[in-house]
């Protein structure tokens, strides 16, 4: 009865969701998937770079001091046109890990699962880790221009340490440092960002050159504060794990 | 080069196409495991070193996932069939065989 | 045909929503909503033969054609967010499990 | 120091593999290999001397073709075994005994045993490797080893020690 | 021609991976079929960079490369802790 | 004018005066009551000696202040009530839980009131009416009834939001608050005036406790203080009159709704509206004498006669000719008077006694013979028999329903009258007549400055009641203002639509029949007394004597006959009962600790605004 | 005007957050210095603030960039919510200990909530804003109220996204102000596509606004909940996210009649029926959050009949009075271990002056004169019938006759003893307990002269208070300083 209520209800929802989507006869539409003209959108200028009034074509490898130095243009939006929402996401992982820190509290070791790591999972975990470890501080430092950027090199950090807590019994993150990591980076974001009103004019403004389109070590603050969301995101992240690997002690 | 490259691909397409029918073949998860690692990891190895023949430019990048296919596919392989031997998965037996298990 | 597979998926995180008891569950299906949410929005990105938004050596000019960048961005966010959402309402689940030892919210009584 | 080191150098060759060989990202790993190798030292198993030069000729001349070849067989029999609409199988899981003391060596003998014919290693504990064999041949663990992992067994004892 | 055969190939594969995955009928053997499609998935990545000549997908195949590695681990672990 | 002596100052005088009397009481009780006593007094005298500025209009701020001469009326019943009952809140500082709040919401509630009668604009007129309501809502319970006082605020919210209502309403429609102009305006336009009129007149009928509104006032003027239920029923519900006569005459409604409808074939004598308030105005009359038979508690009885009068009144202002309107005036006068000094003798009685349970009481006319006569005079005049004010303004307005030929009306006012003879019957006996209980053997008389008021009071209601001509002058003056036509008044008569009434004359044939009556009373024999609990059946003891008490359950042959009539009491409390079921439906329904039920109705909310919202 | 207090409200308290964590034992006083900060920023900004100022994070330009709106509109939300949230904090300081930093976190994501001018930077605070909620509400006794209230809270927010996404699929822009342009120039009608991203904003605004039926968290999640949490949600959450709301149906809710209808109906029947679930129940928390509930149906549905001012009024004299309101209930609840109505008969005997902030807050709420509820009400009514609307004004009266009851009850009860029927007598009071009281008392005590002066001063200064925009009445007002 409970299912088909259920099903009934969602059925109804999907009805009104797709006919109001995909079967309405109104002059104004829905535009269907991939039916777009970036014209009409403001992501125009993302991809242009123009939202301050460049008309140039920005070329790879070439285009100096283009307004976002970014070659990879999520990127640009993220950490330059967009960088407050991601100073608010930063803090959304900010506020939940410390959450769960604040849910999971108490004087905790470690919880070790029934029998102990595979020998061979302790010995490949070992290796694993490194590799696993810059590459992460990769993604974050080429955010600009790979597909990489702060939340998946910090993601990928964060697994690292995932790992070392499945492969290994003993091992626990220190969470003093993982706290101090998070909190360093966070307030040097917001100095970031402070630094912008300094030395540009306003809140999470760039203010070191945007170098050439494409090569490392370009993209002014973009690869800066793409490091501390990683770092950031990793120590968090770390931390949650910690919090969920671990358990109360009696007493 | 690029041909040599195709080739690669092609016979990593076949074995990854080998492991994934493995999989589903086999009779018991050891078997599966057994499997899926071993034609996958070629396969991978093969594929991808046949685009590093096409593209010599990204051959470090591909050894390094090569590398860590090579290590993890295993130690992958080995948790899970460790995992599944301790929880005392069904193993299959061919019939009329006996033999004494070790402990 | 992606963009309809969304809407499914969010369909089936309500229904989930809507017929689970179990904590567990329901965050998974929370997880499956958000899935779908994001692949939507992902999804009204998308701009038929549009390039990834990177400029690279090989998309080298921005009068190229490329999909939109900015719900790509917004995802990321989107994503994010529910990684810390997620974490919270395990966290949660944990402690009610502790409290109550079960993760059946019928079971643990009180209106 | 000397695990410092050998960290510090695998870190940044591994960067070099993951961003490619020129001067800015060389440079660019060589600070991050630095500073990461302060911090995970502790939780990595990259530990070589200077032996380590004729160990990886030797790894990458004599262990590697041998070890591909061995995948290789090990593919088409298993290639056999699936197709085969019989499916010759014999399974079960034996404990094959081991000489290499070296944590890495087991793991690569371990991995090597996983990745060669019908065999899938699921443990090592102390001097034993716990295999799945798809099809057990012999019934002592000399027999198994000889069957499983002599080859490598004596490669890898002659690179790792 | 090379894609498309290549393609169809791994097509196959992860379809074989993908009903295991499904019809299980222990965990184990859907954490099977998940590994193996994780791996045939990554090997896809790295053909998709080819067709699309972007090395960019290089970096994603890594990463989709650590994270399914990671996660037959947590499912394997957690497998083996579960009462 | 001067400030110093101005209606603004009276206002803002009375709540300094509170602010004083709530300071004062913190360091000594009694001097806070006393200034209770002194600002009430003086705010009389000063508005006494405004009756020459009548028509001045002055402001505080943007509030503006117009004496009319209606307000000059009412303003002054009212200081005269709040000041005559002053005198009793020295006594009761101490049985009052919060004696400084006491002090301080009296004063408020007066300066309310005489702020309501003398605004110039209506939000002004809301602004003081809100103000008594809340003053007299934290009073209540300090009394009996913490209950009382929701109910009591509840009726009154009614009354006062839907005043509020129609006030706003003509503002957007007008652009003024003025009374004079706002009135006038609406009387030009029928919806305009419709609005006023049901919205005034709600309020009118709630305040004034016309049926179906009634309910407050027993519960009340029955658990309030005291001491506030005098002012409750002496004064503050004559605001209703207020309001509807701001509704009904000085709009002028009856001008704009002139109607020549037909009703059994006659043409009506009113318009409808007006018919609709006489006809509450009746039935108020019967429920509150059927309801006041019933009571059995001294209190609540002289709050369901205040339902009754109200109804004489309410029908007095609806006919809206100058002899009903004019004798709804000189009745809420003779009211105000007579209930106030009932209630005070009730205080009187509870002060010395503790209790107002008639089955508790009996025989304190020995003990308190000078409450007693209080009583006696208050309820002749409440009856409406000579000599006392009361029979002036009942005559009044039976001329009046006589004169339109509203035999029904007039037959509901004459049972009313009937039947207030039975339920005032009832507490003279049953209080000060009959036996002494042994419990109030010792019982004294009410101290002095409890007699000063009740004393004063009944002089009043005597004076008004022999030459009522005093009063109704400037009521006729009123009436005049108002656009209808002035009483006919000749040295010490009255002319009615049939008839003449030298009150005078009346009032000395009555004192001569009553001096025979107390001579025939001193010269014949005593009955012989019997102790009031001397009750036993058959050596059994009776451990319940009041139930046995001569005044218990009075006239319950009389009662039976409308037991099971529809209780409006009843009514309300089924209301009241399926709001808190629906309440807590509510709760139950959309606030649960299961996840899937509020995600359920989020569900269906979202698909009824997408479905809803595409139609 | 220095404009970068704008930003500095959200980066501040932001900054000392991620700053606390580093340095633990300092987590109250960064706290205390970002509360401060804001309060004296919004000062600033109230005592420069001559026009409306849009001010471009990162230095791009609208619709491009990110912009925060300072308009008197936000103006006044960021003055309503820094000061009650400074007030909140200090009274019920014994709570915050742990919760330093989430409650750091709460004052920039509400002010970013009033201030954004982009959807989906809206839809970032929102969620910050709800997480900090949900961590806020774990210090309740009973936990699985709080997991309710993350699954509403997160279906919601992700229904309210899936909106934001449409509209940008139809749009392209995020930018409020952009879009509202975008739709004024397209000739043809717009209110019948957008029933479906309007429906799905309104849903997921309604959840943490706590609209019937998207509220089912609130009851158990605020029921028990101290004088900090449950005050925090009441008031500073319930300001902001109004506020937001209000701004979206003022410059995007271009809706179609049948829309317009399903929207009254929800926010009238949310102020019907949670008054009446207020009058139902006993017990003090319970009551205000129903009226809590109520009021925002009220503020809601002025919003979508165009009268901003008057929801204005509204929401300031609901935030204010519920501050003062909850505070004290849940202090009594928590001091006395219960908050049920019939055990507290007579608590204010001891504690007058708390009593008299509690009348005065209470009194504010019904509405009635010399109290500035009532101000607010008069312009709600006056509003309405200049809009030529009848029988919202009804609804309005008649549902406030069952407010009062329930006020007056909650009143009477306080102030006075004894049961039915016996007089109420000052040696019946039980003897309760009130902690902490000097700084509550203190603050309650401003607070309500502040609510009477705000509702006495009107009267004797302006003829036209009843009629005033509150909107214009801050730049003429605080901009002529
Ligand atoms: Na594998
Ligand atoms: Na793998």
């Amino acid at each position: 009865m409970k299912q088909i209520v259920s099903i009934l209800l969602v059925a109804a929802i999907g009805i009104l969701i797709f006919s109001a989507l995909y079967f309405s006869d109104e002059t104004l539409k829905f535009n269907e998937y991939g039916n777009v003209n970036l014209d009409d959108r403001v992501s125009e200028k993302y991809i242009d770079k123009s939202v301050n009034g460049n008309t140039e074509e920005i070329i790879f490898g070439e285009t100096q001091n283009a307004e976002s130095g970014s070659a990879n243009m999520v990127t640009s939006v993220v950490v330059n046109y967009r960088s407050f929402d991601t100073l608010g996401e930063v803090t959304v992982l900010f506020v939940s890990a410390l959450g769960v820190g604040l849910l999971l509290n108490g004087k905790r070791k470690r919880k070790n699962l029934k029998d102990a790591p595979n020998f061979i999972l302790k010995q490949g975990a070992r290796i694993i880790f490194g590799i696993m470890v810059v590459f992460g501080v990769y993604m974050f430092i080429h955010g600009h221009i790979t597909p990489g950027g702060g939340f998946p090199g910090g993601a990928i950090i964060a697994a690292s340490i995932l790992l070392l807590y499945l492969s290994d019994d003993e091992f626990r993150v220190k969470l003093s440092a993982a706290k101090a990591v998070e909190s360093t980076a966070g307030s040097l974001y917001v100095i970031v960002g402070l630094l912008g009103i300094v030395l540009a004019g306003y809140f999470l403004q760039n203010f070191l050159p945007t170098g050439t389109v494409g090569e490392v070590i370009s993209s002014g603050v973009i690869p800066i504060v793409y490091m501390l969301i990683g770092l950031k995101v990793g120590s968090e992240l770390s931390s949650v794990i910690d919090g969920f690997l671990t358990e109360e002690v009696e007493g | 080069m690029i041909i040599a490259g195709n080739i690669l691909m092609v016979i990593g397409g076949v074995f990854l196409l080998l492991g994934g029918f493995g999989v589903l073949r086999m009779p018991d998860v050891f078997n599966r495991i057994q499997a899926g690692t071993k034609a996958t990891t070629l396969g991978a190895f093969s594929l991808i070193l046949g685009v590093g023949f096409v593209h010599p430019q990204w051959l470090l990048k591909l050894i390094l996932i090569i590398v860590f296919i090579a290590i993890t596919n295993p130690v992958g392989s080995s948790v899970l069939a460790r995992a599944a031997y301790k929880k005392g998965a069904y193993q299959y037996k061919k019939e009329g065989e006996e033999r004494s298990e070790v402990k | 045909m992606i963009q309809y597979f969304s809407i499914v998926l969010m369909l089936v995180g309500i229904y989930g929503l809507l017929s689970q008891r179990n904590v567990i569950k329901l965050i998974a299906a929370l997880n499956i909503f958000e899935i779908g949410l994001n692949l939507f929005i992902v999804s009204i990105g998308f701009v038929k033969d549009g390039l990834v938004p990177i400029l690279t050596s090989n998309n080298e000019s921005s009068a190229m054609l490329y999909v939109d960048p900015l719900p790509h961005a917004l995802v990321l966010t989107s994503i994010v967010i529910g990684v810390g959402v997620t974490a919270l309402a395990l966290a949660l689940a944990k402690k009610m499990h502790d409290k109550y030892g079960t993760y059946d919210m019928d079971e643990m009584g009180g209106k | 120091m000397k695990k410092g080191i050998s960290t510090f150098l695998a870190l940044w060759a591994i960067w070099i593999l993951i961003a490619g060989f020129n001067v800015t990202e060389i440079i660019l790993g060589g600070a991050v290999a630095l500073i990461l190798a302060f911090i995970v030292s502790k939780y990595v198993n990259y530990s070589f001397g200077f032996s380590i030069v004729l160990g990886a000729l030797k790894f990458v001349f004599v262990y590697i073709p041998v070890f591909i070849y061995k995948l290789v067989i090990a593919n088409l029999d298993m290639a056999y075994r699936v197709l085969s609409p019989k499916m010759p199988i014999n399974p079960g899981i034996v404990k094959v005994p081991t000489e290499i003391k070296n944590d890495f060596g087991k793991l690569v003998l371990a991995n090597s045993i996983t990745l060669t014919p019908g065999t899938l290693s699921l443990d090592v504990e102390d001097g034993h490797v716990l295999v799945h064999w798809v099809n057990v041949k012999g019934s002592t663990e000399e027999e198994y080893k000889k069957e499983i992992s002599k080859d490598f067994d004596k490669i890898l004892g002659g690179i790792i020690k | 021609m090379i894609n498309i055969i290549v393609f169809s190939l791994i097509g196959l594969g992860v379809l074989f991976a993908l009903i295991r995955l499904i019809a299980g009928p222990s965990s184990f053997d859907r954490v099977v079929g998940l590994d193996t499609l994780n791996i045939i998935i990554t090997a896809a990545i790295v053909m998709i960079a080819l067709v699309l000549e972007s090395s960019l997908y290089l970096d994603i195949a890594l990463a989709y490369a650590i994270l399914s590695f990671l996660e037959t681990v947590v499912f394997a672990r957690f497998l083996e802790g579960k009462q | 004018m001067d400030f110093i002596l101005s209606v603004p100052a009276i206002v803002v005088g009375l709540f300094a005066a509170a602010v004083l009397a709530y300071l004062l009481t913190k360091a000594n009780k009694i001097l806070g009551a006393l200034i209770t006593v002194l600002g009430s007094g003086a705010a009389l005298a000063a508005m006494l000696m405004l009756k020459g500025d009548i028509n001045s209009v002055q402001s505080l701020g943007a509030l503006g202040f117009k004496l009319t001469d209606y307000g000059w009326f009412f303003s002054v019943l009212m200081l005269l009530i709040f000041f005559s009952v002053s005198f009793f809140n020295l006594y009761w500082m101490k049985k009052i839980i919060h004696p400084a709040a006491y002090n301080f919401l009296y004063l408020v509630a007066l300066a309310g009131t005489v702020g309501a009668f003398t605004a110039k604009d209506f939000i002004g007129l809301f602004i003081f009416w809100e103000t008594i309501v809340w003053a007299s809502m934290f009073i209540i319970p300090f009394g009996k009834s913490r209950n009382a006082s929701v109910v009591y605020y509840a009726f009154s919210a009614f009354g006062s939001l839907s005043m509020l209502f129609g006030i706003l309403y003509l503002y957007s429609k007008t652009g003024s608050f003025d009374i004079q102009y706002v009135l006038e305006q609406a009387s030009m336009n029928t919806t305009y005036a419709l609005v006023a009129f049901i919205t005034i007149g709600i309020a009118g009928l709630v305040k004034i406790g016309v049926f179906p509104f009634h309910l407050w006032l027993p519960k009340a003027h029955g658990n309030a203080p005291d001491t506030f239920s005098p002012i409750l029923s002496g004064g503050l519900v004559k605001a209703g009159g207020f309001a509807a006569f701001l509704a009904v005459i000085v709009m002028p409604s009856y001008k704009v709704f002139a109607s020549n409808a037909l009703f059994l074939g006659r043409e009506l004598a009113m318009p409808v509206p007006n018919y609709i308030l006489v006809f509450l105005g009746a039935v108020s009359i019967v429920v509150g004498t059927l309801m006041a038979i019933k009571s059995e508690d001294f209190k609540k009885l002289i709050a369901y006669s205040s339902v009754a009068n109200g109804g004489y009144i309410i029908i007095g202002i609806a006919i809206a000719d100058s002899l009903s309107v004019g004798g709804a005036f000189m009745h809420m006068f003779a009211h105000a008077l007579a209930s106030a000094a009932a209630f005070l003798s009730a205080a009187a009685v509870v002060h010395r006694t503790g209790t107002t349970k008639m089955s508790e009481l009996g025989g304190l006319i020995h003990r308190m013979p000078l409450t007693y006569l209080v009583y006696l005079i208050a309820i002749i005049s409440m009856a409406g028999i000579p000599p006392m004010s009361g029979f002036i303004s009942k005559w009044m307005l039976f001329q009046s329903m006589i004169g339109k030929g509203m035999v029904f009306t007039a037959a509901a006012a004459f049972f009313g009258s009937i039947g207030s003879f039975l339920y005032v019957f009832r507490p003279l006996s049953a209080v000060f007549l009959g036996q002494l209980s042994p419990k109030h053997e010792s019982v004294k008389e009410a101290p002095f400055l409890m007699q000063v008021p009740m004393i004063g009071l009944s002089l009043l209601t005597l004076l008004f009641g022999v030459f009522p001509n005093i009063v109704l002058r400037f009521i006729s003056d009123i009436l005049k203002t108002a656009g209808l036509d002035g009483l006919t008044l000749n040295g010490l008569v009255i002319s009615g639509t049939n008839g003449q009434l030298n009150p005078s004359l009346v009032s000395l044939i009555f004192g001569i029949g009553f001096f025979i009556a107390l001579i025939i009373f001193i010269i014949h024999p005593k009955s012989r007394k019997v102790d009031l609990m001397d009750t036993y059946t058959a050596s059994e003891f009776i451990y319940t004597p009041e139930l046995l008490h001569y005044s218990y359950a009075f006239y319950a042959p009389f009662e039976r006959l409308y037991e099971n009539a529809p209780s409006t009491e009843k009514w309300y409390a089924a209301l009241i009962k399926k709001i808190e079921e629906a309440g807590q439906l509510v709760s139950y329904t959309f606030f649960n600790n299961k996840p899937r039920i509020i995600v359920f109705w989020m569900v269906c909310a979202v698909i009824a605004l997408l479905w809803g919202g595409s139609l | 005007m220095n404009t970068s207090f704008i930003i500095l409200l959200i980066a501040v308290p932001l900054g000392a957050a991620f700053l606390s964590v580093l340095v633990k034992k300092l987590g109250k006083y960064f706290l205390g210095a970002a509360i401060g900060f804001n309060l004296a920023a919004s000062g600033i900004l109230a005592y420069d603030y001559v026009s409306p100022v849009i001010y471009e994070i990162g230095g791009f330009k609208p619709p491009y960039g990110i912009s925060l709106v300072l308009d008197e509109y936000s103006l006044l939300g960021i003055l309503l919510l820094n000061v009650v949230f400074a007030l909140i904090a200090i009274m019920a300081c014994k709570y915050i200990k742990k919760y330093e930093v989430v409650l750091s976190v709460a004052l920039a994501a509400l002010n970013g909530v009033i201030l954004t001018g982009d959807l989906f930077n809206l839809f970032v605070f929102m969620e910050i804003s709800a997480i900090a909620a949900y961590i806020l509400t774990t210090m309740n006794k009973n936990i699985k109220y709080t997991f309710n209230y993350l699954v509403l809270g997160t279906l919601g927010s992700g229904l309210l996204l899936f909106g934001i996404a449409v509209i940008y699929n139809m749009f392209g822009s995020l930018n409020i102000m952009d879009i509202q342009n975008r739709m004024a120039i397209i000739s043809y009608p717009v209110a019948g596509a957008l029933v479906l991203p309007l429906a799905l904003i309104f849903t997921g605004l309604s959840v943490e606004a706590k609209l019937l039926p998207f509220s089912g968290w609130a009851r158990g999640v605020l029921k028990d909940s101290n004088s900090l949490v449950g005050t925090l949600i009441v008031s500073a959450f319930s300001a902001a996210v109004l506020l937001a709301f209000g701004r979206l149906i003022d410059s995007l809710f271009v809706m179609s009649d049948s829309l317009l209808i399903v929207f009254t109906v929800v926010t009238v029947g949310t102020l019907i029926l949670a008054e009446i679930a207020a009058f139902s129940k006993k017990n003090l928390r319970e009551i205000l959050l129903f009226s809590s509930i109520a009021q925002s149906g009220l503020v809601v549905a002025l919003f979508l009949q165009g009268l901003k001012s008057a929801a204005l009024l509204v929401l300031i004299n609901n935030v204010i009075s519920k501050m003062i309101l909850f505070t004290l209930a849940a202090k009594i609840g928590e001091d006395n271990g219960t908050d049920k109505l019939e055990d507290l008969k007579g608590v204010f005997l001891k504690n007058k002056v708390l009593g008299f902030g509690f009348t005065a807050a209470a009194m504010s709420l019904i509405g009635l004169p010399l109290f500035f509820g009532f101000i607010a009400k008069a312009n709600v009514l006056v509003s309405l019938f200049e809009a030529n609307n009848i029988w919202l004004p009804m609804v309005i009266l008649i549902v406030s006759v069952i407010e009062g009851a329930y006020v007056v009850r909650m009143l009477t009860t306080l102030w006075n003893t004894g049961e039915e029927g016996e007089l109420a007598k000052a040696e019946d009071a039980k003897q309760y307990k009130l902690t902490n009281k000097v700084r509550l008392t203190i603050i309650i005590t401003i607070a309500a002269i502040a609510i009477v002066a705000a509702g006495i001063l009107p009267l004797l200064q302006m003829n036209d208070w009843f009629n005033f925009d509150i909107l214009s009445f801050l730049t003429d007002g605080l901009g002529g300083v």
